[in-house]
């Protein structure tokens, strides 16, 4: 678990405690969050490109809705996101070297480079591994809400997930067992108004997303999430609900997912420039750092250097990423179960009897 | 030592698991005051109460995505899952997320869910009462596969699934819950996972078979004795981890397989077996692999004593085996 | 298909078309539907009794709305049904004789012995074969929805299901798809209060069932469901909505489950007699002969030849039922496929070569 | 004729359909304005609308359901699942619906379905994105299930599902799609049910493969051919039906098998094809029968090339399989 220990990079300066507001210093961090996780999208979209990671999902656009959220939330609550949560991960304090090395698959990536890119997960950070198939976490996430619950723990537990969930088995029957159990479990959808190529009014017909919480019994809330602090505002009171044991919420961020839905997509298929000209009017970075400059709390020349230092330390985790060695070849076979079973152990003989692996084997 | 029911004895197995360890709870349709349709659960409610008996909503898909997160927060969740005919709801959450979660995550997230379910037929259930599709589950890699036939077995390899690491789908031959009672060991009784029952000895043949056709193999057997044959009947108990060693070696010693199961014949279990045989028993083999199972076609309900294996089908391949060439 | 034709028994009567109103010579027939699924299934729990069917799921209790929602229909809309709709394929025509073949798994059984009894389907009729799983029938009625609307004819498809159901996948799936689709399908759900031993309000937070309606984007009504006036009228307004091209809608018919959930539970293990005599008080076939009697339109002597003629046709299909011969044993193989696969054939010749089904067989 | 890759091949054949019969209707997540994620409906949302290529919401559960009541009212739907790795929230309808609607209906409701779905391994796409879990749905009475190798058997085998009566699965090797161009027939190209196709003929080894293995076998078969060893490749081509006859015969004549897949082995297809030799050839068998394919763990993305067979791998088990006395 080496690799993910809190170090004293910018990322781990989400590791401030949730308090009552985002006061002036804890905005800065998250604009610093928010600048890192830019960064990365910008830089991971360039390695895609170069074939240096073979996926990912940007989630440019989005970073006010996922660093609001993580940081009204307390280190011993549980995250379970989809594969677009890079910016919670980060403000949860996973070191951002961590992330690089899932990216990468290499030997320290702590996933053992089992899934594709963006599928990461940190236990040490409450921050569940991410799956792909869309939904699943929901669920999931009321399972460990009822957990806490028996041993009456403080936490909630937050899924996160799209618009396109909503339509999910998962989401369905994770809000009615949230509502039937009272769970301390905070919905949080990012609606960003596509799912690949399918349009939000194409997903289902129901006005907001939020008011779907109304058949299961609790409240929904439409938050906007471009606003950092108005999400802020919307899981602090989800959470406080929450750990009184009044039950689920669920939050609808509408945000914009700005760039393609992976390095797989082209957007222009399906959605018009227009369309993205008016959201990025409306990009959540530019809006807090313009906030920032009126309160007099970020001048140009911070502006730049926390962009220099996001970049630098983006750049050194890729370069450490890079450096670190593949996984070792029969790791293929751990992890299945505790310990393997002899049918793995003779498909392990089997596999080193070829020499599978090594210089020159098959 | 109790004369139980199988039944009996994963109610038994379940009380127990219960009082050791308050972290053990279950949940699932109708298992709370009803007790289970089986009643498999029957007491238990009123031992340990709501919160650790927990009846849910009809949705296996939360279920099953439930418990999961239990276990991802410290919970041992045992999942009651009505029929296994009713477990395909919850199939994306137990073969994507169940199954590969240890893996996916590089051993950070295991997690340790036992989904508990009756299968198979001989109740006059039809289609949707009767399925044994153990062969989906065997097929996916990260999930331990447990099959009991004897109420000792069934309380042994529940508290050794309960008390294991990994994720364990646990299926109860409903048909002889009641059928079949035997001696079983009180307290903390475990039976291992991986280690087959020698049923019975013989030389001549060696028949496998596990969960509910364990009694019709075994009647099998004893009508052969009497044409002078003797079948040795192995139950493999747990088909994963599979006791492979304890099936080479009993075709190794007869030279004659056959295999039974309540599933369909194409793509099943049998088919494992027999593939295992021809791959490294090949050399000891005196005549060809026949297995004994349902037919291709979905579960009958007006005719499904034609549709299962008896001792009279099983015994009729026995011996088309043993005089083979 | 012969056995399956309409006849003149006494459910064939229900085979008049849905006019505007439920005028007193339909309110007459449709008493007399109700008395033939009371009588059937207190016949029905009996023959279960003693063996000589091998199970029963009655529907006691439910028997205004399963009518009331059948004659607002006519014979080009589908019924997709659960498992408790003896008195839809009744009013929809289907003789009584059909129902048995089925209920004993006869050679006269159109659906060939495969499934549990109260499983049957009927071609004819539009009264989809139903299975076990809850709450399948629910997306696939929305789908011939959809090929309908494909070929714009102007029926509409209804899903009959239950409390529990609401918290299937297909619910969810299928409410979704009828909302983005705006599909001619009216969601008939019978909320009878139990789903087996879990009450109503355990299965949902929500205050009514109707309005998760709302999370799709249509309208969910509430209706007395021991009313059959009510539920006609209901019905006969979602069905106009439908065919005019406005969409889905959900009703919730409130009921309760008089009866056993079927011959294998025993109600006493989880509600109180109390809660039964209440619901008892309101037995629909009680309410509607008294309204009958008040409006002059049925006096004892008119009443009690309406409970013999329906006992007497109760008796007359289960002797003929009980007649019938088996279901051959090759039959097994058949309708896997269309036609037998070179396996099938192979299996069938193994089937045949030991003698199985035969006399003496094993 | 026109030389095409897979993926067209599988477009063109979706594209004659739809012009034949306007009650083929496509639905899936993406297949519209899109064209599918992996560009297979490309240019058919234009040509044929919306009514016909319909976008869905996201979930598989409502696909194949709905799809299953269009069938059932007179269209013929043909699903798009995005990836195989996302068709289990659908299990439920495949295994309990559309396999079994027309039996449990006793012929009366027969469901007329075309499931296409990407499978398998070899474009880094980890866990989630690269099964090839074909023996679910083998095992499951009342499911064709399809597996094309060539552009020319893509189109063939899509149309003859597209006409016949049943449910089809149909698995597209997504590895495939364009590395492997051929000539494709135009217009009505039909290629039956249940007919394998012999790929290369040989006397010393049987070699079994479908779908993206296809490829690295006739690869391995070539190798062998230098060393001497004359290796008989044949395709099934459709694993249910299975053409068992055309199986038997080239064991028969090589009395040596490989069966070659990319699931996981254990329980895979290959045990299905090792039984029925096992069973049915056994007296022509000269050495143990040889299972080249993925090990039994979940699908892993960094070190995808050593999960997978390749041509070394598979020529090994030949030539041991040629060896073996
Ligand atoms: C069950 C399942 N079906 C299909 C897919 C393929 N898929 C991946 S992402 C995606 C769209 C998800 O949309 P949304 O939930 O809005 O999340 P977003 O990508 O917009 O963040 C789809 C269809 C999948 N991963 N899982
Ligand atoms: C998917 C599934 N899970 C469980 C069952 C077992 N089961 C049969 S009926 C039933 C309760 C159904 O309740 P409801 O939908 O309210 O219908 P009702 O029986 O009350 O008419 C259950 C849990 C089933 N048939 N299908
Ligand atoms: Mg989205
Ligand atoms: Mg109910």
């Amino acid at each position: 678990m080496d690799a993910a220990s809190p170090d004293a990079s910018a990322s781990a300066r989400a590791g401030i405690p949730a308090g009552a507001g985002l006061g002036p210093d804890r905005i800065l961090a998250a604009y610093r969050l928010m600048v890192l996780s830019r960064t990365t999208d910008e830089r991971c979209l360039a390695l895609q490109r170069q074939g240096r990671i073979g996926f990912y999902a940007p989630l440019l656009g989005q970073e006010a809705a996922q660093v609001g959220c993580a940081l009204a939330l307390t280190a011993e609550d549980w995250v379970f996101p989809a594969y677009r949560e890079l910016a919670v991960a980060l403000a949860r304090g996973v070191p951002l070297k961590s992330i690089i090395d899932q990216l990468i698959g290499n030997s320290a990536d702590l996933t053992k480079g089992r899934q594709m890119p963006n599928h990461f997960g940190f236990r040490e950070f409450r921050f569940v591994t991410a799956s792909s198939p869309i939904g699943t976490q929901i669920t999931q996430a009321v399972g460990a809400a009822m957990a806490a619950q028996r041993r009456r723990e403080a936490v909630v537990t937050v899924p996160f997930f799209g618009d396109g969930a909503t339509s999910s088995n998962d989401f369905h029957a994770g809000l009615n067992f949230a509502g039937v159990f009272r769970t301390p479990t905070i919905f949080f959808c990012q609606n960003n108004q596509w799912a690949i190529s399918l349009p939000r009014d194409k997903q289902t017909r129901s006005k907001t997303l939020a008011e779907k919480a109304e058949a299961y019994g609790f409240p929904g809330v439409v938050v906007d999430g471009t606003d950092l602090n108005a999400v802020y505002r919307a899981v602090v009171q989800a959470r406080a609900r929450a750990v009184q044991g009044d039950g689920p919420t669920l939050i609808e961020a509408q945000v914009y997912r700005l760039g393609p839905h992976s390095t797989s997509d082209d957007p222009k298929r399906y959605r018009t420039d227009a369309e993205v000209a008016e959201w990025k009017a409306r990009d959540p970075l530019a809006r807090l750092r313009a906030d920032l400059a009126v309160a007099g709390q970020l001048d140009d020349a911070a502006d730049q250097k926390v962009w220099e230092e996001a970049r630098a330390e983006v750049a050194a985790a890729i370069e450490a990423g890079e450096r670190s060695p593949p996984m070792p070849p029969e790791s293929i076979f751990e992890d299945v179960f505790a310990t393997l079973t002899p049918r793995l152990e003779a498909e392990r003989e089997e596999f080193r009897a070829l020499g599978r692996g090594t210089e020159g084997g098959p | 030592m109790t004369e139980l029911t199988l039944v009996q004895a994963v109610n038994r197995g379940l009380a127990e698991a219960m009082r050791a360890d308050p972290n053990v709870v279950l949940l699932g349709e109708d298992i709370g005051l009803n007790g289970g349709v089986f009643r498999a659960t029957e007491g238990l409610y009123k031992e340990f109460g709501e919160q650790r008996v927990i009846d849910t909503p009809l949705s296996e898909t939360g279920i099953v995505g439930t418990a999961i997160g239990m276990a991802l927060n410290g919970l041992t969740p045992i999942a009651e899952i009505q029929f296994m005919d009713f477990i395909y709801p919850a199939f994306d959450q137990i073969v994507s997320e169940l199954a590969k979660f240890r893996y996916r995550s590089g051993g950070q997230f295991p997690c340790h869910v036992v989904i508990r379910t009756p299968y198979g037929g001989g109740i006059k259930g039809g289609l949707y009462h009767s399925q044994s599709t153990e062969a989906y589950f065997c097929h996916t890699a990260g999930l331990k596969v447990v099959v009991p036939s004897t109420p000792a077995d069934a309380k042994g390899l529940l508290l050794t699934a309960v008390h294991d690491e990994d994720p364990v789908v646990f299926l109860e031959p409903k048909r002889i819950y009641r059928a079949v009672t035997g001696e079983v060991p009180d307290g903390d009784h475990r039976v291992p996972f991986g280690k087959a029952r020698l049923v019975r000895e013989g030389t001549d043949v060696s028949l496998f078979a596990y969960g509910a056709m364990v009694p019709p193999t075994v009647e099998a057997a004893e009508a052969l004795a009497k044409d002078g044959i003797q079948a040795e009947v192995v139950d493999p108990r747990t088909l994963v981890p599979l006791d492979e060693a304890a099936i080479l070696a009993s075709v190794e010693k007869t030279g004659r397989a056959v295999v039974v199961h309540e599933a369909a014949r194409f793509c099943g279990f049998g088919a494992e077996i027999a593939a295992l045989l021809a791959e490294k028993a090949f050399y000891s083999l005196k005549s060809p692999i026949a297995r004994v199972t349902g037919y291709d076609t979905p579960f009958p309900y007006a005719l499904e004593n034609l549709y299962l294996p008896n001792a009279d089908t099983i015994a009729h391949a026995a011996r088309a085996a043993v005089q083979a060439a």
